[in-house]
């Protein structure tokens, strides 16, 4: 599973992206999510507030029920502010 | 099929509006948004990053979305990533239409939802030295939201 | 104070773009609308005809009713005039602002009132050698007058 | 008085502008334009629709029932189809 950050998502965990192994359980993003925030302090902190981080899976806007599965692209970044 | 392009380098307005026109003579209007980086509170400049991949495809959804809606006979997207300082230009919306209206409601549409469903985020960078990202905007969600109504 | 100018040489959309954000950086925003002449029915050519005096100040009523409504940062309008091929630009209007709302609102609101409220009559010239008037249409009314609600 | 002429008006009268001075009970654009129509068959016939005549006062628009005076610029000419 390769995990993507953007933005002050990226900065606060401190790296672009990852390749993750979640344990089986791990099958949604709110799932991929509570496990990430317990990988390190920096995970935790870009975690902490989760209705700020908005989540694409294989490049399409997600939800939190959305499943998620071993060679997926999964990116998390704040609400967006192109334009 | 729209055209569609991320890059850091300028766009020139005049040229892709003319390249919309080339050649036809069934194109009855041609409207166009620019939006420019401004200078307020002491900006020094913005740095886009933006979602390479992500971003393309989103922003041929928006397109889809606009063509299905409005019968365009064209229609340019550029949107500029990196560090641009104040005046620099930052996104170009074009759209060519027979019709006036079409092209116009288009246009506005595809700006709306640029701002909301494309993956760019802004970084601000102050005089002082200062830094942070810019914040999504309720009023960008109600401007966006009003297409849904329709 | 908008720019206003009737001629019959082509304008370029690029050049009267960077004008208006030339040196500022308060500009967030620039709307434009270039209409066409369409080849539609085997049209030749239309010939756009006005009143010299009356035009100008028609427009330029129109682009300080636009200032009025909207924080314009900078206005040009400008109308050929005389015999023009199928392809060829019409007519431009371009706006300027910190916001883009304003600056698309406006844009719209000026390309409707110019339809409406601007002394110019079209004649059409087709490949057979008809000519005919063009007639005012109840839609551009009708776009006009939605600008009366607000 | 000034009279100026556009499109099929202009056409139809089959000039631009002419001077005029119309008896003084003329005072209004419709006293104007009943007077102009007795003018000339072209007059006549470029007025037969009074309902698709426009009309402009010193290069303001105008209702039938604005008054004219000597020395006023009154134009003619159908609804516009600009833009």
């Amino acid at each position: 599973m390769r995990i993507l950050y953007f933005a002050w998502v990226r900065q606060k965990v401190g790296r672009a992206e990852e390749e993750v192994a979640p344990p089986p359980e791990v099958t949604t993003v709110a799932a991929l999510v509570d496990w990430l925030a317990a990988q390190s302090p920096g995970h935790a902190d870009a975690f902490a507030n989760r209705r700020t981080i908005r989540c694409a899976v294989n490049q399409e806007f997600a939800t939190p029920d959305q499943a998620v599965a071993a060679g997926d692209e999964i990116a998390f970044f704040p609400p967006v502010t192109g334009g | 099929m729209a055209t569609v392009r991320v890059q850091h380098a300028a766009f020139d307005l005049g040229a892709e509006a003319a390249l919309l026109a080339a050649g036809r003579t069934d194109v009855g209007g041609l409207a166009s948004f620019v939006g420019l980086c401004r200078a307020d509170d002491g900006l020094a400049a913005l740095t886009l990053e933006h979602y390479p991949g992500m971003t393309e495809r989103a922003i041929e959804a928006i397109a889809a979305e606009a063509e299905a809606r409005w019968p365009l006979t064209g229609c340019t997207i550029i949107h500029r990533v990196g560090r641009l300082p104040p005046g620099e230009p930052i996104v170009l919306v074009l759209t060519a239409s027979s019709h006036r209206a079409a092209a116009l409601e288009a246009c506005a549409f595809l700006i709306d939802w640029l701002k909301t469903r494309a993956p760019f985020w802004k970084r601000e960078e102050f005089a002082d030295g200062r830094e942070r990202w810019v914040e999504a905007k309720a009023a960008d969600d109600a401007a966006a939201s009003r297409w849904d109504q329709t």
